[in-house]
């Protein structure tokens, strides 16, 4: 059980290097360069070592949960709702620790041709597997737009990611699907666009720990600390080359579309710049995903989530604190 | 001198109560490893969970659909592919250019990954159930191809000779003569076309647009961190795998009578 | 097919004093792909059999009988020379030829019946099934294993399975029989019977024979004409004409003068050749 | 007597030639498709542009590194499997009680989808190439082990009947008479595992975390629509599968040369 | 192991006068499972062989000849009955006994050589490398086979093979020798020759033999006693004992009024069974 403090001045923002563990493993869920650069120019700028941490590794895995509950992941990047269902299923002291992506772009891109929603009556459009969230999404753009997205449409099932929809629009397939943000770009050059489009707050994928969080406290504030300083230099706009380059540097071919959409994927209602979230919105996202049984039902989504390490990287960084102390007690 | 002998009633009995003692001290180690949580709940239920889930899932009516569903696409998927798998792969056998030329392509097919070929088979294909069996074909008719293909190298050249002699013409020299000696590898070929495709068919379900197969539910599982619906589907799969390639064994005793030779 | 068939019946009365398998200066041998060398197993064989002979070969082991049965049978060309029969040259196996294959040759999958039954099934004009069945069942009694019909090859004794590949061959009434060393695993006494059996039905069918034996006995018995091969690589030696009366098998002829003449000549002929195996090198 | 024989010096390049030409019209026509865009060069591009990418590929020195790791794992994965695989498939086929107790989950490991113990495999093992090498094994050993366990039920009875009166021992039966005789079975199996192994290679190193090997080269080929380098990465695999086949095939050749009889 | 051994040539002395191989009341069979019927191949057989005797057994095809000595070798296990070898019952094959199979049982993947060296090779205390090779060429040009010693059964004819088979069981000098008509598929004079070979090869090592053959010539030539079996399920007609003196083989003897005596006295004893191969109902 968290202590929760009582105030700001309770939190301990300096970072005792000497309890820090040395080196870490984390893991993220996506091969795109946008999940690595916070911790690659946290790295590649010293922050880490200001800390006390001498090397990150990342680990790019699909599902990083067995690697988190079974130990060889230290830290993980994923899925806000799958980790909180992990914790309370797992019975494991796996929390949440920050938040990544705040904004939720739902995006209905069509292929070329499709000018209007009302184009669309008729026509084979996905969201991903049946019962998925983005199945969802999809369901609830088509629904805003006016028509009934059982009847006027016809929904497949597909599976796969953002770029397999992609794909699915480019090569004819499907006539719309929901895609990420990062494929504007790609889908415009074949002559398609974003038809539909709803951003909304919804604190969907983040940092978490497991065991560390038990044995090394001290480091997971460390780890928050140094990548939110990351953070800040990522979202200046004067930074992108600098990032973009480190990124190549890495050995990530970024094509053009993706370089383009910097600025968006980076704006401050997407890509998280605090690491911290609304309490109304994680509500609002909880329950969604309770009603998609993803999330257990009956969970509470503040036993799974541990504040402090945030707090106090937040503090550090003058940043203020979010959410706000006061909802948790 | 002939007599009549009896063999005890329990005989044929005996592999059935193996079988059943050893999936029962199976099921009771899974359970207590399972208790002992050595491994994480989350990715290794209790296996009453499992069974409890599977119950429900009947009792519900969400696994029969699904279930009906892929036997069905499965076995239309395994007619087809035994139904050109057979035949080619003995042809390949038997004849040097044809080995020659479809090999490499046979031998691509066998090894590269299924998944990579979905893009372009719905982009062919659309979805549908027509894209689901061409995976399952695709999945299963190469194994059965190799393996007949290198059973025919081992025909014994006696019986060909035979055959030859006694009329039979080249259709016949397949059916009569080529097909029987290579039974076992055409079945083992089967039976690994059987594996391949049960594969073949989840990655059609999951990918394939229809929402629909076990490859459906265990997507949603997994999605759900429903760890006892995810091994109940891997049960059902297992059961339908093993219980098929027992089927191919019976039929294989059943065509091959000969086989059994009291030195075995 | 059948109109070449027509055409053979046709031709066949012209032909009548013409040899009806005849071998010209033939060689074959067996190549050996990991040496690249040519084993020479029968050398420059030239040889006739009238319609209606019943030729007998003998010849040490290894010197090339069954490579000369294979030849007329059409599993294997000669390397030089040609074969022809009933003035065709051989290119393949026919359906005027049937064979007893020296390692029998069954099928392990088919029962006794199933196997004799293999030798009619697959003729394009072929006897009704209950033509066959009766076959079957003659040629069955004729070799002695009424009651083993639905037994398959691996539960019969050595003798029994050679008996099967006999009866395969004799149920369709070929008008040339091959037959290689047809009762070498049986016993004497069960060998006499099938010498008799198998004397009767040539008499009645006009069958050619080539017969290929180790038992010098039986050679003379059974032979218009008796060839005898030389050591590997094989070539006629001696073509001993056997001036005996038949029927054979039923009268005494096997205890007169004149067999044991013949009986010793043919003997002193392979007495040179015993053991003669030794890998030549040329 | 026995004759020298002179073989035509270019005999044994027939078969190349065949494949050369086959091959290069199999490239051509795929060039025409594509040229004609029949399919949308997303998913289909010029044979041409894959060249050229696998080219810069290796020039640039992005692919050798993931095809070595790749290899290398492989290989190592390979011989583990066939160590494991042939021993326990004979023994499988042999002893009819390891078949009945062993054979339900040989199966169902056989058909299971290996995606499916991922999960468990990274929470017990970790990241690491032991878990990359895990998979590999996981995929090819059983098509090994049940190709072997039918192979053995053909051995011809008086052979076996030959070992025992000459003195062999159990282990000396498997190995100079089992073992022989099953010969194309147990190269068919392992050519099966090829086949399957190289499929788990790649989830391996898609899901395993390692970011390294052609399984990783696939996904960012898939996550860029870089069609041409993922392209390039499908030949390389079908390259390695059809090479190391062929090696199999070869060693057979090597291992039995008393099947080259002429009457084939 | 070779405790046992030891001990067995401690009480060999003691039992000299025993009966070296012994069945007693022996009856084999074989089930089948398909329609759950069991046929009896032989019937109560019992008999005893000397140390050092040459048994030679001759009786209708398919009369449970191979069964019997399938026993002796311990490949097959009697239904009733009891088989010993030097005093211990006969629980599976071991080296003391070496077999000439019927259907020659070569590894189709070794060659000549190595087939033969399979027979010494499994032994825990094998003879030397260059022993074994001595001992490897003698069997060769023993059984003719010299310039074949690289070749694959499969390059073989009949009798060649036949004589793979033959080599390979001299090759040991086992203490029993069960040949199974291990000259079925030779030429007479090879046959001839081998059986001298035979003859003289067992004078020196003393071996005791168990003969089966289709030729009643040379089971009243090689034995000293021959077995008559009668048609299934074989049963023991009589034991003739062959009183000729040895060597048989490079003397007049088979030309002797005694030698044919003994010869018709078994050819009338089989007469009967001709044929016999009926499948008897009971
Ligand atoms: N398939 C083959 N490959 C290579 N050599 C062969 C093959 N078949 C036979 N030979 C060789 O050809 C020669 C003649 O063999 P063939 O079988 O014709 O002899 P045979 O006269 O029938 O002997 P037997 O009486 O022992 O059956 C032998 O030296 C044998 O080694
Ligand atoms: N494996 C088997 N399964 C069933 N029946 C068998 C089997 N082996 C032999 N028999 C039967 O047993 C009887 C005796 O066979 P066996 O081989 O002992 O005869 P044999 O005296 O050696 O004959 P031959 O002289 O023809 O070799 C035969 O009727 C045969 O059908
Ligand atoms: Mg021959
Ligand atoms: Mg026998």
């Amino acid at each position: 059980t968290q202590v929760i403090p009582k105030t700001e001045s309770e939190i301990v923002s300096a970072i005792d290097t000497a309890k820090v563990r040395k080196t870490l493993t984390v893991g993220v869920d996506n091969p795109h360069y946008l999940f690595h650069h916070d911790v690659l120019v946290a790295l590649d700028r010293g922050y880490f070592k200001e800390v006390g941490i001498d090397n990150v590794t990342i680990v790019t895995t699909e599902d990083p949960l067995p690697g988190l509950i079974g130990g060889s992941l230290d830290l993980a990047l994923y899925d806000t709702d799958t980790t909180i269902a992990a914790g309370v299923k797992s019975r494991t002291q796996l929390r949440m620790l920050s938040i990544y992506l705040g904004g939720e772009a739902n995006i209905l891109g069509v292929r070329q041709g499709i000018n209007t929603p009302q184009d669309l009556r008729g026509k084979t459009i996905t969201g991903g597997q049946f019962g998925s969230r983005n199945d969802f999404l999809v369901r609830k753009l088509i629904r805003d737009a006016g028509m009934n997205p059982d009847t006027d449409v016809k929904i497949v099932s597909t599976g796969g990611q953002s770029n397999s929809r992609l794909q699915a629009i480019l090569s004819g397939t499907v006539d719309g699907a929901g895609i990420q943000l990062r494929h504007k770009g790609m889908l415009e050059a074949q002559g398609g666009k974003f038809l539909l489009q709803e951003t909304a707050q919804v604190p969907q994928v983040g940092w978490s720990a497991g065991k560390l969080l038990a044995e090394s406290p001290e480091t997971v504030a460390a780890f928050l600390q140094a990548t939110l300083k990351a953070r800040q230099f990522i979202v200046d706009p004067q930074n992108k080359d600098a990032v973009l380059n480190l990124m190549a540097a890495k050995g990530f071919q970024i094509p053009q579309e993706f370089k383009d959409a910097y600025a968006d994927e980076n704006a401050p209602d997407y890509h998280t710049r605090d690491g911290g979230f609304e309490t109304a919105d994680m509500d609002k996202f909880v329950t969604d995903q309770i009603n998609f049984k993803v999330v257990p039902s009956g969970t509470n989504w503040r036993q799974w989530v541990d504040l402090m390490p945030l707090w106090r990287a937040q503090k550090a960084l003058g940043l203020p604190l979010r959410p706000a102390i006061g909802g948790f007690q | 001198m002939i007599e009549q002998i009896k063999v005890s009633r329990f005989a044929p009995f005996r592999n059935t109560a193996i079988t059943l003692v050893n999936l029962g001290v199976f099921f009771v180690l899974w359970e207590l490893v399972a208790r002992a949580e050595v491994i994480n709940p989350l990715f290794f239920p209790r296996i009453t969970d499992t069974f409890d889930a599977m119950y429900n899932g009947f009792a519900t009516g969400v696994i029969w659909p699904q279930l009906s569903h892929s036997l069905q696409n499965f076995l239309i998927g395994m007619l087809i592919s035994a139904a050109i798998g057979i035949p080619v792969g003995l042809l390949m056998g038997s004849n040097k250019v044809a080995d020659v030329i479809l090999s490499p392509y046979v031998w691509a097919m066998t090894s590269l990954p299924r998944v990579a070929f979905i893009p372009l088979l719905i982009l062919i294909m659309g979805f549908g159930n027509a894209m689901q069996l061409t995976i399952i074909v695709l999945s299963a008719v190469f194994p059965i191809m190799v393996n007949c293909m290198a059973g025919v190298k081992t025909v014994d050249p006696s019986l060909l000779r035979a055959g030859r002699a006694f009329g039979a013409n080249r259709i016949q020299m397949y059916g009569k003569i080529i097909l029987p000696f290579t039974l076992p590898f055409v079945i083992s070929g089967v039976n690994q076309g059987i594996a391949r495709g049960l594969v073949g068919m989840l990655i059609g379900e999951l990918l394939g647009g229809g929402g629909e197969g076990l490859g459906f539910l265990l997507d949603r599982a997994g999605e759900q961190f429903d760890a006892p619906m995810l091994y109940a589907t891997l049960i059902l799969l297992a059961v339908m795998s093993v219980g098929l390639v027992q089927g191919m064994r019976w039929l294989e005793r059943r065509a091959a009578p000969w086989r059994e030779s009291p030195a075995r | 097919m059948t109109h070449a068939k027509v055409q053979v019946v046709d031709e066949a009365i012209e032909r009548a004093d013409q040899p009806f398998i005849s071998a010209r200066h033939v060689t074959a041998g067996y190549e050996n792909r990991r040496d690249h060398t040519r084993l020479i197993a029968l050398r420059d064989v030239s040889l006739d059999v009238a319609r209606g002979e019943f030729l007998a070969i003998v010849g040490p082991s290894g010197c090339g009988k069954t490579t000369f049965i294979n030849m007329i049978a059409g599993f294997v060309q000669p390397l030089e020379g040609e074969i022809t029969v009933d003035g065709e040259p051989v290119t393949g196996p026919g359906m005027d030829r049937a064979m007893v294959f020296q390692d029998y040759a069954l099928l392990p999958w088919r029962t006794v019946q199933r196997n004799i039954r293999f030798a009619m099934e697959n003729r394009r004009t072929k006897p009704s099934k209950a033509e066959q069945d009766e076959r079957i069942r003659k040629a069955i009694e004729l070799v002695g294993l009424t009651g083993f019909e639905k037994a398959y090859p691996h539960e019969l004794s050595g003798g029994m399975r050679q008996r099967v590949g006999i009866a395969r061959a004799l149920v369709t009434e070929p008008s040339v029989l091959l037959m290689d060393e047809p009762f070498g695993a049986v016993d004497a006494m069960t060998r006499e019977a099938m010498q008799a059996e198998l004397e009767k039905i040539i008499a009645q069918t006009g069958q050619t024979v080539v017969f290929i034996t180790h038992s010098i006995d039986e050679a003379v018995t059974l032979g218009d004409r008796v060839v005898v091969v030389s050591s590997r690589p094989g070539r006629i030696k001696e073509i001993v004409p056997v001036d005996l009366p038949r029927p054979r098998m039923d009268s005494d002829i096997r205890g007169s003068q004149r067999f044991a003449e013949i009986r010793e000549h043919i003997w002193s002929l392979l007495q040179s050749e015993a053991l003669g195996a030794k890998r030549e090198h040329s």
